[in-house]
């Protein structure tokens, strides 16, 4: 029996998509049953209770959490989020309810030996309620109490081998796209690079000394599986310098209709698109029109092409991206709060990833970057509010790169240049003495 | 409930600590088949909604069955994941970046198998555990935040909103008919904690009064100058407030008419709610994307100023979003997104496309950016 | 023989294009001989010294030009700007050199027998230089003492019945294209719009009661020749409502290459672009892509079009603006001091052009945003700037027009809407004592 | 020189005072040919450069020739126009809004006297008094301001700019060979009196250093406030001054880095004059359109971030002009405008096309929308 009634999450429990509701439920009574014998450190009726807060929240349209207060790990600045029920006379069993993020690992594969141990972990110590996983890619544990934060921390380190994520004016767990792993698209290695910096990084991860929180995300190409681009203060998106290779044979299979050769690999399969048009359906929709098919023989010009991915997308077995591979950089993604939302601005059109010189070129411009923004940075300014605020240019200078074109999709359309005293012949100091001798008052 | 120790002793927190050890290394992580092959795969066929295939250069294959995931996960849960995975998958899983699970098995015949366990196992509600589908030119799963379920500043909850739209768009989930992908996030406040900012269709929970000001409270529990410094447009100055009691008490004072229901100031100070019945509720954004196919990254823009929250299924947003998606699905081309698609024939048509009224609510007047956004041509369509 | 030598001003006398210095020379000549036996008024020598004047810019690279002080005729606060040389001594013809702005004819069409009345005045009490015309559209008279301000605001208005223009924080003086006088493209009579406002608001125009200055201009047509959408704090833009009317025997024409169907009327005649292609040079181009050519047939969906004007540009011969012609509002224009230019925005999507009525439509959206700005627009500030600070909304407000999608490029990309507190239930005013009752600190 | 009185009385100045009579009217100034089939026109052609013909419903036809004009005009000039008109247009002409005369007549067998007569007259100098062109697919008249005729706050020249300019490109004024019209502006400072900021190609005069500070007569001559006040960065401030003397006055500060050199203050006050040989010269901008054809009209983005003043006939000025002129012949579509061409193949082609250099000036730094012109996407070319 249910310790709640929960009319309105009932309804929740309809419908084709697995339920929350559901899941919970079954998860309260998994608890009450208690077969495994678990010997339960925080209440073992806290998901009956996480129940009747969530339905209360149904019933008022309001949430029942408070704030946190600090709450955490020895030492460490991140990696648990504090949260206090309002209601705890009713609903004592989430009374204190924090949330651990656990940094996943890259590419968010797991063996079933090890999410057995956490979920063993979590039974025990915590309300076995998880995200998996959180928007910024974290192992959510959702739901313990205090005295609990050390002992799983404790276990994670000791015998998973396993650290917390960022949360926090940290380095926030950096998050990567599966990459080379199981994509053909992907310019580098994602998740190898995502390992080395969160490892390289550990200190600011851990210990809070940024203006506000940082986020890394690692896409191995520009079709940004990982959103890198729309949410993290530093993009590294994979691109490519030469040409897009080009199989002329699979080409026109796709031209001639081969089965084995659906356009863009199957992925519009569920209508009736008419048959493939490689006119149609690549030429025209290239965005900078620098294909040609003429006598079965498709041409990019690659002086044009932007790397866009359509038509690799579109036909994977006859186009494959460049051999000479590498990333861009872009910088100052973050959501609307508070100066309106950013995406990345190009920073580094073209870097190589070399993981031979532990990606030298790459922590290098982040070190500056990060020099810059802890020496100016305001408290919670994030990196693309600082870049407004101060320039572009005064990214470029910090990190010592060369104003290009492909810095802007166009340039300047006021004349408010600012102009350095040094680079005006003559600086900016002048007699007015002298002046006046030419003009008369 | 008895306390048990792992050996951490409070009096003396460094002994015996390990710290920063980073994550577990994926290399331990990856399917045989994964790892043979890494780096040298050739190309890829999604096979049917929800079913992929990587062929390597090698020849080697790797067959994916992705499966809905609701990310708001119980260890139960997880351990009937793990149950499966070790069944068809010698005990390997992954999780996508929008908290779909995928089974990996190495050769076709393993396939179906996978698949008829999968699609077997339904929750006691009659939900279904493991709905196959999510790739392709479809919807797949919504990205979201914590909602009711844990944070202090929602102004919706989120794994309701979201279970209610992905019943509505579950067909959509399960086939692949649309002109392209189409992604829904969902983020409970202004902080967004998804990138709905950059979603084919978000949906945002937006509070529409300003702070309440617990005066007897304030000065005790909350830093006034940081409270006061949190509020992007200085709404907030500090005052004296005197009581019923008489007591003269330092606080704060909000000018109503700036406040933007931000709710930053909450955040800085708990004597500051803002969460309101009526006041909070649903706002739809439409039109942002992230990837860089074809067009430049996009901002959704808000296409319904505010929806209330109508507990348990939200009905008036779940409309609102199906009409988008059928208008979008009847009038894009293949390969078009949602917001190319509302660039190319123009937003005013798209407001008669999906029957949404346009209010003065969804002009910008945010910042000088927001002079971008009207219409500084005589071209537009009656 | 020249007063003062202008070797640097010589130089541009070389190449084809008029050379204003060769201009100049002749005017001081004929002030010099004075044939006619003018009695001038102001330093026969004014030419001449202007040269020098310009000449010692030249070697300086800088102006010789000091502010102008307030010079002006009785009771007007504007249509004449004060100039003052700073070498006085070395160029006494020009110590004192005032401009005055005549409210130039609409269209600008003129008879010889108005100029020739014109120039006589000007080389009697002024320099005998003007402006054909300034970039407001006034005759520019350059060049005067201020004594003569009076004396030829008198002739101009007695003898000539011609009124001056505008400066200062007035209504500016208005100007137009040259609309249905001489082109088939303009939807409405530019030139009785713009007329009839003018003395509609000469008291607008000459007693300065503004924040800052302000313009209209008239364009028949989205061709915008006279660029109002760049430069008038409202502009009046000629657009219709219904289909484009096609000929299509004259389209065949075009198709065929018709010599006396020439693409563009020709105006791409100085190069060989090979053969006109329909499909190409209009369908394809057609932003919209809302036209069709299939047997023999040209087709327009009109509720796609967006009037852009190409196709008729392209085939005048056989495409006509539509029968329900009127006009659009855009306001705000203006270069970029202080906040960055702006363009136009649109206001009034369509609103006819009704001379029966005074043009009531037009004029009440005129005069409501004039007492807007009048309340709250600061000292030097636009209208465009004034929109940008209270917001588009607001400009809704006052002159009552409802929202449409038709006003925005595109929605809001952030969710920072502010609402009023009637629009939200049960208002801003809450009980914190009932909300604790819920939800405990 | 005795002073002759109109008879206006400084002392009783409203004595048969007439005001508020606006301007001529412009039916006064029709040809019959204009009065006879206003807003009855049926087509027209631009039968040669310079050499329109409108035709009437009614079969009517006006041939116009438009001949490059001179703003800057002697009263010689204008009654030369004057006899041109009486002799062979019935005494009428009419000026575009772009500075150009138009003459017209009624009938075809009047154009090739009219022409000749045109082509024929010069100035002493050389140059052509009425030069034929400024039609369609070329370059017609640049429209400009002052500069050192007048003005008092110019940074450049105009008239001589200009002139400089349009001999460079005189072939285009008399040919239609470019891909679209390409329409050239000038101003010569910030106040930007020409539309500039949305012109195919801007030449714009440009400050490069803040103003110099009169202490000892600043404020005997200007109201401190109001040059405080006129400041849109905020880079004055009220300040004390000793002068060499020891007298202690009133006067400013300015914050050198804060200042943009855009004379606002000089305009208010004359005693911080910005003029200087060195610090003075040239912006060019690019690809600003106003018509709504195709595209919607846009700015010009600034190109050139400087050149210097080279008095008389600045060639660094007009030789990144013809490259930009060139590249955008050679490399644009018919009824491409330059800007819908840059746009086309991407800014940072458009530098390699005209052969100029991209530097940090170019990027936008100016208030919250300078974001917008960052490149928010890994579309690029190399
Ligand atoms: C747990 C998580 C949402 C989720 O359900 O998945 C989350 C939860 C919170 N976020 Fe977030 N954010 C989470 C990912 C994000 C993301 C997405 C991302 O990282 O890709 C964003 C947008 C990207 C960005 O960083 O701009 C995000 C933007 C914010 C913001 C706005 C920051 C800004 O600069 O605009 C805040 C407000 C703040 O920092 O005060 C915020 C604040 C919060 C707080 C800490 C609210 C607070 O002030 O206490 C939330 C705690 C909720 C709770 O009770 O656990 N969260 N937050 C996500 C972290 C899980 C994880 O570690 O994997
Ligand atoms: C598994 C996953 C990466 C991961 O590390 O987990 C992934 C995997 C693939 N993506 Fe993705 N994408 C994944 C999230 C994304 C995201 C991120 C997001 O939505 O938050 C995006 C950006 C979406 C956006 O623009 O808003 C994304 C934009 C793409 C695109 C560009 C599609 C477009 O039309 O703009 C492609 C190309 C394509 O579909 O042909 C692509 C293509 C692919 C391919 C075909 C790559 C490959 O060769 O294997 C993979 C299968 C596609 C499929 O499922 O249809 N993937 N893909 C993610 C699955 C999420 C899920 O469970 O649904
Ligand atoms: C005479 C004049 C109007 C006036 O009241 O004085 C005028 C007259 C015509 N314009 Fe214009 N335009 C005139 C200034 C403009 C301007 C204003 C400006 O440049 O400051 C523009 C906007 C330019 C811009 O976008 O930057 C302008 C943009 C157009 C267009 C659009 C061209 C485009 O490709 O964007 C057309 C359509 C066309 O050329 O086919 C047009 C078409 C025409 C037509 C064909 C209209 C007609 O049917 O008679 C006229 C002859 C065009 C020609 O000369 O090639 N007119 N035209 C102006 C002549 C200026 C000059 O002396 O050169
Ligand atoms: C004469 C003229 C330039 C010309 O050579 O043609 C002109 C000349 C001056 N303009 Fe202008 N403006 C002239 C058309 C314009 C235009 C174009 C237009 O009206 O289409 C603009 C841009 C459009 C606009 O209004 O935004 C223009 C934008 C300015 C500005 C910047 C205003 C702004 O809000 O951005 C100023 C600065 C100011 O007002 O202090 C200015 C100021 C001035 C002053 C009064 C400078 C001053 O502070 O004393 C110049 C007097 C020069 C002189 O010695 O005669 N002038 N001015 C134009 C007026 C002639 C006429 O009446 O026909
Ligand atoms: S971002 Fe590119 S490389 Fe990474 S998974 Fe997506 S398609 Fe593959
Ligand atoms: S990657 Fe994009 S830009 Fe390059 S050729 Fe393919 S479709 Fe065109
Ligand atoms: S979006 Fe807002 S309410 Fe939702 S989890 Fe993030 S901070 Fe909390
Ligand atoms: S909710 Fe936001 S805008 Fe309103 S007072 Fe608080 S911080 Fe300021
Ligand atoms: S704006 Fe239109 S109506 Fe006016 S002259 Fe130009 S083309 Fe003709
Ligand atoms: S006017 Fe423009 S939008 Fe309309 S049909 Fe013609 S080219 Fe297309
Ligand atoms: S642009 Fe500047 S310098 Fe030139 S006329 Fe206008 S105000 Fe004077
Ligand atoms: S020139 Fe402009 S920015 Fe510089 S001090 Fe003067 S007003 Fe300020």
């Amino acid at each position: 029996m249910a310790k709640h009634e929960t009319p309105f999450l009932d309804e929740l429990e309809n419908g084709p998509w697995p339920s929350f509701v559901s899941d919970l439920k079954q998860q309260a009574e998994v608890r009450a049953k208690n077969e495994k014998g678990v010997e339960f450190q925080i209440p073992q009726d806290c998901v009956d209770d996480l129940l009747g807060v969530v339905e209360l929240s149904y019933k008022h349209g309001r949430t029942h959490w408070k704030h946190g207060g600090i709450v955490g790990v020895f030492g460490y600045g991140g990696g648990v989020i504090g949260r206090y029920c309002d209601q705890p006379k009713l609903f004592p069993g989430v009374e204190h309810f924090h949330t651990m993020r656990v940094n996943q690992p890259c590419g968010k594969y797991y063996s079933t030996e090890y999410l057995r141990q956490l979920t063993e972990l979590w039974d025990f110590r915590g309300s076995g309620v998880t995200n998996m996983h959180g928007a910024t890619g974290d192992i959510i544990l959702l739901g313990t109490t205090t005295p609990q934060l050390e002992e799983v921390f404790w276990t994670l380190t000791h015998d998973f081998g396993q650290d917390l994520g960022g949360s926090g004016s940290n380095l926030r767990t950096p998050a990567d796209c599966l990459g080379q792993s199981r994509c053909e698209y992907s310019c580098y290695d994602t998740s190898a690079l995502c390992h080395f910096l969160t490892n390289e990084y550990q200190d600011e991860l851990h210990r809070p000394a940024f203006p506000y929180k940082f986020k890394f995300k690692f896409d191995g190409c520009p079709n940004c599986c990982v959103a890198s681009i729309a949410r993290s203060d530093m993009s590294f998106i994979g691109t490519w310098k030469d040409d897009i290779r080009i199989d002329q044979d699979a080409v026109n299979k796709y031209v001639e209709k081969d089965p084995a050769y659906p356009a863009n690999a199957g992925a519009h399969k569920g209508r009736d698109w008419g048959p493939f048009d490689i006119k149609k359906e690549v030429l025209d929709l290239c965005p900078t029109h620098c294909m040609k098919f003429e006598n079965k023989k498709l041409t990019i010009n690659t002086e044009h092409c932007t790397r866009c991915m359509h038509c690799i997308n579109v036909m994977p077995r006859a186009l494959k991206i460049g051999k000479e591979t590498g990333l861009s950089i872009l910088c100052g993604a973050k959501a609307p709060i508070l100066d309106g939302a950013q995406m990345g601005s190009l920073l580094v059109p073209f870097v190589e990833v070399n993981a031979d010189n532990d990606y030298e070129a790459i922590t290098e411009i982040i070190e500056n970057i990060w020099d810059w923004w802890m020496e100016e940075g305001k408290n919670r300014e994030r990196l693309g509010e600082l870049i407004m605020r101060q320039g572009f240019q005064k990214l470029l200078e910090v990190t010592g790169i060369e104003a290009q074109p492909q810095h802007v999709a166009y340039p300047r359309t006021n004349p408010y240049i600012f102009w350095k005293e040094d680079e005006v012949p003559g600086g900016w100091e002048r007699d007015v003495d002298e002046y006046r001798k030419h003009h008369l008052r | 409930m008895a306390f048990i120790s792992t050996g951490y002793n409070p009096a003396k927190p460094m002994e015996n600590r390990i710290t920063d050890i980073g994550p577990k290394d994926y290399h331990d992580f990856y399917p045989p088949v994964i790892a043979n092959n890494k780096g040298k795969w050739s190309h890829h066929e999604i096979l049917e909604p929800g079913v992929l295939v990587h062929v390597g250069d090698s020849g080697d294959e790797v067959y994916t069955v992705r499966v809905g995931g609701c990310r708001l996960m119980s260890t139960s849960h997880i351990n009937e994941i793990c149950d499966i995975a070790d069944k068809h998958c010698d005990g390997y899983v992954r999780f996508t970046t929008r908290n779909n699970i995928e089974f990996m098995v190495d050769s076709k015949d393993k396939v179906e198998p996978l698949k008829n366990d999968l699609a077997s196992r339904k929750f006691a509600g009659g939900s279904n555990k493991f709905p196959i589908g999510g790739t392709g030119a479809g919807v797949t799963n919504i990205v979201h935040t914590q909602g009711w379920i844990h944070c202090h500043t929602p102004a919706t909850d989120a794994s309701g909103t979201v279970k209610a739209t992905m019943d509505t768009l579950f067909d959509d989930f399960q086939q692949m008919r649309l002109p392209a992908q189409l992604r829904v996030s969902m983020a409970c406040c202004l902080n967004m904690c998804g990138a709905v900012h950059c979603s084919d269709i978000a949906i945002l929970g937006y509070h529409r009064k300003p702070p309440m000001l617990d005066h007897e409270y304030l000065d005790k529990v909350c830093e006034i100058p940081l409270a006061v410094a949190a509020c992007p447009t200085a709404a907030i100055k500090p005052s004296k407030q005197t009581l019923a009691n008489g007591t003269e008490v330092k606080s704060v004072e909000v000018k109503n008419e700036r406040c933007m229901y931000c709710g930053n100031c909450y955040t800085m100070c708990p004597s500051m709610p803002l969460a309101d019945t009526e006041g909070d509720g649903i706002v739809l954004m439409a039109g942002g994307k992230v990837s860089n196919r074809i067009s430049d990254p996009k901002f959704s823009k808000v296409v319904v100023a505010f929806l209330p929250n109508e507990m348990p299924r939200w009905p008036s947003m779940t409309d609102a979003i199906k009409k988008i998606v059928n208008a979008y699905s009847n009038g894009a081309n293949k390969y078009e997104r949602l917001g190319d698609w509302a660039e190319r024939i123009g937003w005013e048509k798209f407001f008669s496309a999906c029957e949404l009224d346009f209010t003065h609510h969804l002009i910008d007047d945010f910042r000088q950016q927001a002079y971008m956004s009207w219409r500084q041509t005589t071209n537009f369509k009656f």
